[in-house]
């Protein structure tokens, strides 16, 4: 019931149709079993969350969706916990990882990245609560177990209060995007730290109960994450740039408002590759 | 000297109902307990006030715990909690019964065996082993069934065939199996020796005895404790989102507060239904046990049983 | 003469469990230093009526005095008060009982049990108690047994353990309740023997039992006891002998 | 006529040792059980080959479970959930002790109030109640301590005087408290009657027999369900990650799998770990069994204890 | 002739558990018919004795025969081969056995506990098996007992039930370990009885009891056992009147 595939893209949106050279990229088991397996934690809206019965979401989905016409193939979101899903792309369960992924360096050792997304880290605070992010020492700052906030930014934030003498931030770890973005709600949390079309959306979504903090940085790619030296790497680039060339990318973007970040041109490893 | 005074009863005739000349009955005034009586009445005053400022509370919201709480997608998601429970309840009794057999087997390798299971499985955490079972595909990309250093005869690829339901389930049994072993062995431990004696003395095999006999007495051990693990079991499907499945209860209820920002009220209204569910769950058991302790209960010889014995029978 | 005040008086005791009237109007004395045997059909009411006596359960109607107290009851001009679970302890340690299946604390050794209640409720001085408690040991014949766990002693054994561990507490009156029912036909005669000795000490006792040889041997009174009345007493040789009433007849005829 | 034949030593001395003139020593062909024994020599073959086969299968990674093993963030992690299990063990048995004279009380509201505890307690998954605990200052920002209806003697802020350590081990004792107070009542009802009235028939108080008497005596049958549940205990602090909570052992295997992306062989760790740990508990609790049971366990009556009555005495 | 091969016989059978030695060369015949009483203190072995002839214990050393088989053992040629559970089992089904605590299913009424075994182990028809227990119930006193499950049953007719439920299966052997030692004295009559009755039939019986009147009255023989042995045996009259060894006077001046 989980590996529910997804409902077919609507036709105004991100129709595309089966481009066969594309197809050909294709590794031999993904073209005969006719499924790319994807792995998606479905906490993070609107990139990827569930609808009402428990399928998979979010621009991303549709996104991918696209691709995966593109190529001719189906696409199956598996719904995973978010740190489970590069282990489970490196050991073969799932063929795709597509999870709102910053492109770091860390990870590209693990697998390759299709970057399809330009998107920073935005803080948000509960309305009425002023949080500075560059000086959010001693505060609870709530993040996702397993995101680049988790690992890398908030802990460096942590570390430069400790090296100024001052109190560090109390990180807490949740098991999803949606536990973290309540804990700021709850006010369990002072603030909370995520990519910036997550804090948006929420801020949208939330009905005035959460506020930005400070302004989006340490801008980043997003990627689609696929087996290291993967010839589907190689398809979903192609893919995509036909989708940005067809308009149909734009179309996407615009449609979930999150236009912004969108780019011109599909990479691979963007993280090491500059 | 020691004797009856007044025998004003015709022996060998039973008194007359009443009894005739009946002395004053004693109507003593009644002892009071006036400090436990004060902490009575302060608990029950703190209770009702507790309860008074719980339904007033803002944090609570009332509201959305209300509309959410027959919501078609939380009463869906108490059915697919049901079917997990049932289900690895179901694996694990027919699970539990082959370890229990092996357990009490004379033959080394059964018992080896059946104790390393339960002691892996009863070590770790579920949560853990909920985890490992969601990454089995990972480790065994295949299962072979065969025999060993030989081609397999069945071989097939995990990730297709098991789905994360039947990952959530096969790791709740695997694991309650071992808890479930352990039930049935005390309860067959627990029936008098010479009730199988007394069967095998007449002529009957260890395998009518134990099904005639000896199993039907240890239901009335081992039904309160599997009630129990029903019961917990019915509750230990919340974890199944580390395998990760998340169509059971609580995911369901954290995915709708995912969308409304509004955590509390839904973790009431899954507690609420964990709560019906584990309630309704505790009434079939009360009269499972009673059923089954028909003709049990009291059976032992006439003297033991004359006198009121154990507590529980003074007070149950 | 503390000679006038019975040690146990019993007027009209009646005592029901729920609508089960078990005890119904019993009346009877039991004069200081005598022995009386209570015998009876399973389910006549024996057990309760030593347990109403030591307080384990409370009567319903009549009167219960030990030594001229009235049991479970205080009197404050003319109306009764329960009484305090405290003062109903007081009245207990003065009455030894002893059970059918003994009821040996069976975490502590034989010396232990005895001196438990010496120590704990009369706040006696452990040296003192536990030189008493050897005396008492030796008394009922078991010496070498003081630091022996009931479970390593045999039924008879521990019996005789329970009636020193009763005794520990100076009590004035002895209540016995089938002391030997529970016991191998072997080992009966070692328990009779310390009852026996105890009697002959002046002890004031009341023993349910179905050994006729000791009530006959005994006891000073018997009181037959059906379906809650006590049916016939008197000298246990005349009663035992020649019983006026049909069901004593038939009771005796299947016991003897 | 039945005799006894050759009544061969001079009654009443006890026969020479050993016997003499002793009739042949039966040396029987031994049964054999051909199918048992295939069976069970497959299923040896299938472990072994089970065990080999993981210890070289790549997923598990053994490099890294070894480099992890040891690794000083393990095991500090593993030294709070210690500190976690015997912290809320040790507030869950203070709880249930008052829980157990609560429900044992003839006090009505005593009843229902402890009644009420366990019934919420027990019927809801621990994980939600952590969760629950995690957001408990939002929902009760101060606690206030004072006369209900009166304005509040103490009052402190949740939020600061709570750390979410505390919250998780008040969340696992008030979970375990409704558990242990019904090993607890269980243990005190399995005491036999006769226990209580022998010690009140010596004149000591109700206070005095329970600690005297009853409640040395239902140790043994407290001590291992509490054992277990001190087990269970362990393994369920795997789940404060709900609150949240994220020191413990299985906590921070998950943090250093998220920085390496080898999930599996820290999941071994964490197993491991627990593992280790609970088999030491186990080994721990045989012994405690072993001495609670002191001149208890075949406290009977002689006739009673003569033959072999349960099977437990026959087999353990 | 049937007669000249005893129902039982045992050959300098031994038995051990452990270190401890419990039966040390017991030897002893019953004749087909004939009632044997078997009495010596507790621990003396007379438990197991019984246990071996049913096969409930396997003997270590000695031949022990019923009806001329060897019981626990397959001759085969000159080696001796252990029974196989099936065979074992049809051996038990020609002897009967009653217990001290009787041992009646609890969960399954007086009539149920009776027809258990021929149903299913000789796959007797339900309906013949039933007329046949209504017949035994009768026999033993109990025919309004059918369906009574053994909890409200009292001491005495459970025990009588279970001797019903033995004589079910038309055992040649009826085999009794001290069937009346948990009854209360009332009831020890009603069960001596029926056994009188049956040893009147014909029946080969060996008792094991304390009850010195029935064997009196019974027994073809009596056996006094100690300490794993064989003290003394013959006819009981003459045993009881005036045993020859100084263990069976000790033993019986306490118990008479
Ligand atoms: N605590 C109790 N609650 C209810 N009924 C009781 C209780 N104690 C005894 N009875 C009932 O009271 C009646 C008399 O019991 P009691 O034990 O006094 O008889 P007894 O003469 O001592 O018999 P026995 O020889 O079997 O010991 C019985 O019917 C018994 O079931
Ligand atoms: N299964 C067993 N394992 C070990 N020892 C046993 C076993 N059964 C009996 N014994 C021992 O064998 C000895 C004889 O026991 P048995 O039960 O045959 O005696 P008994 O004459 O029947 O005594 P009682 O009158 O008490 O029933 C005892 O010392 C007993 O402890
Ligand atoms: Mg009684
Ligand atoms: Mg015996």
């Amino acid at each position: 019931v989980n590996n529910t595939p997804a409902p077919a893209p609507t036709a105004t949106v991100g129709a595309s149709t089966k481009d066969a050279t594309l197809a050909s990229l294709l590794p031999a088991s993904i073209k005969s079993a006719g499924v790319i397996q994807v792995g998606v934690d479905a906490t993070y809206a609107p990139n990827e969350y569930k609808d009402p019965s428990g399928n998979a979401i979010g621009w991303d989905i549709d996104l991918f969706n696209a691709v995966a016409a593109k190529l001719g193939v189906k696409a199956n979101y598996n719904i995973a916990g978010f740190d489970t899903i590069i282990p489970n792309i490196t050991g073969g369960k799932y063929d795709a990882g597509v999870s709102s992924f910053t492109d770091t360096a860390e990870r590209e050792k693990q697998v390759d990245f299709v970057n399809y997304y330009s998107a920073g880290i935005l803080w948000a605070s509960a309305a009425g609560k002023t949080v500075d992010p560059s000086n959010a020492c001693g505060l609870k700052v709530a993040v996702e177990s397993g995101t680049t906030e988790q690992q890398d930014e908030v802990p460096a934030k942590s570390a430069a209060c400790v090296k100024a003498g001052k109190k560090p931030i109390q990180i807490l770890k949740y098991d999803g995007q949606d536990l973290a973005t309540n804990a700021v709600v709850l006010g369990q949390a002072d603030a909370m730290s995520a990519d910036s079309p997550i804090t948006e959306y929420a801020i949208a979504k939330s009905g005035g109960k959460l506020q930005a903090a400070g302004t989006t940085t340490d801008v980043a790619p997003y990627g689609i994450a696929v087996a290291k030296g993967s010839t589907l790497g190689t398809a979903v680039q192609k893919a995509l740039q036909a989708l940005v060339d067809d308009g149909s990318y734009k179309a996407i973007l615009t449609k979930w408002g999150v236009a912004d970040g969108g780019l011109t041109t599909i990479t691979i490893n963007a993280a090491a590759n500059g | 000297m020691a004797h009856a005074e007044r025998p004003d009863r015709a022996a060998g005739s039973p008194p007359p109902p009443g009894g005739t000349a009946p002395a004053e009955v004693i109507k003593a005034v009644r002892l009071r307990h006036p400090v436990r009586n004060l902490i009575a009445v302060v608990l029950a005053v703190y209770f009702v006030a507790f309860l008074w400022d719980a339904s007033t509370r803002k944090a609570f919201q009332w509201d959305i715990y209300i509309k959410y709480l027959f919501d078609q997608r939380i009463s869906a998601a108490a059915l697919v909690t049901i079917e997990l429970t049932v289900l690895s309840m179901a694996i694990a009794a027919v699970l539990a019964l082959l370890l229990t057999v092996m357990r009490l087997s004379s033959n080394p390798v059964f018992r080896s065996i059946a104790w390393f299971y339960v002691w892996i499985f009863r070590g770790t955490p579920v949560y853990v082993q909920l985890v490992f079972w969601g990454v089995l595909s990972l480790i065994y990309p295949t299962l072979q069934l065969g025999l060993p250093f030989l081609p397999p005869v069945i071989s097939f690829a995990t990730g297709q065939a098991l789905s994360f339901f039947a990952l959530a389930v096969l790791g709740l049994a695997l694991n309650e199996a071992a808890y479930l072993a352990e039930i049935v062995r005390a309860g067959i431990l627990s029936v008098d020796r010479g009730q199988e004696e007394a069967a095998i003395a007449l002529g009957m095999s260890w395998g009518q005895s134990m099904w005639r006999i000896v199993i039907p007495q240890s239901m009335r051990v081992i039904i309160p404790p599997t009630g129990n693990e029903f019961i917990s079991m019915l509750k230990t499907t919340s974890l199944v989102t580390a395998v990760p499945f998340s169509l059971d209860l609580y995911a369901r209820s954290r995915d709708i507060s995912a969308e409304t920002f509004t955590p509390i009220p839904l973790l009431l209204d899954a507690s609420t239904w964990y709560l019906f569910m584990t309630s309704v769950l505790m009434v079939g058991q009360y009269f499972l046990e009673k059923r089954f302790a028909r003709g049990i209960s009291s059976a032992r010889p006439e003297k033991a049983a004359a006198a009121p014995d154990t507590r529980e029978e003074a007070i149950g | 003469m503390t000679g006038e005040v019975p040690m146990v008086e019993a007027v009209q005791v009646s005592k029901s469990f729920g609508s089960n009237q078990v005890l119904k109007s019993i009346s009877l004395t039991v004069a200081r230093g005598e022995v009386l045997c209570l015998v009876g059909p399973s389910g006549s009411g024996k057990s309760t009526f030593l347990r109403c006596i030591n307080h384990l359960e409370t009567v319903d109607a009549g009167r219960l005095r030990v030594d001229g107290t009235l049991i479970g009851y205080r009197e404050k001009g003319d109306r009764l008060h329960e009484l305090k679970p405290r003062d109903a302890a007081r009245q207990r340690r003065d009455i030894g009982m002893v059970f059918q299946r003994f009821n040996l604390f069976p975490h502590m050794t034989a010396l232990e049990n005895i001196i438990e209640a010496p120590i704990r409720v009369n706040r006696a001085n452990k040296a003192a108690a536990i030189v008493r408690a050897r005396e008492l040991l030796a008394r009922v014949g078991l010496a070498d047994k003081a630091d022996a766990y009931p479970a390593h002693l045999s039924g008879g054994q521990q019996q005789r353990v329970a009636i020193a561990r009763a005794l520990a507490m100076d009590p004035k009156l002895m209540l016995f309740d089938e002391p030997t029912s529970a016991l191998d036909p072997e080992l009966v005669g070692e328990v009779l023997d310390v009852m026996k000795q105890l009697a002959q000490s002046g002890m004031t006792m009341i023993v349910v039992t179905h050994e006729m040889g000791f009530a006959r041997e005994v006891a000073d009174s018997l009181a037959f006891m059906d379906g809650g009345v006590v049916v016939e007493s008197g000298d246990p040789r005349t009663v035992l002998a020649d019983p006026q009433h049909e069901r004593t007849r038939a009771f005796l005829s299947k016991v003897l």
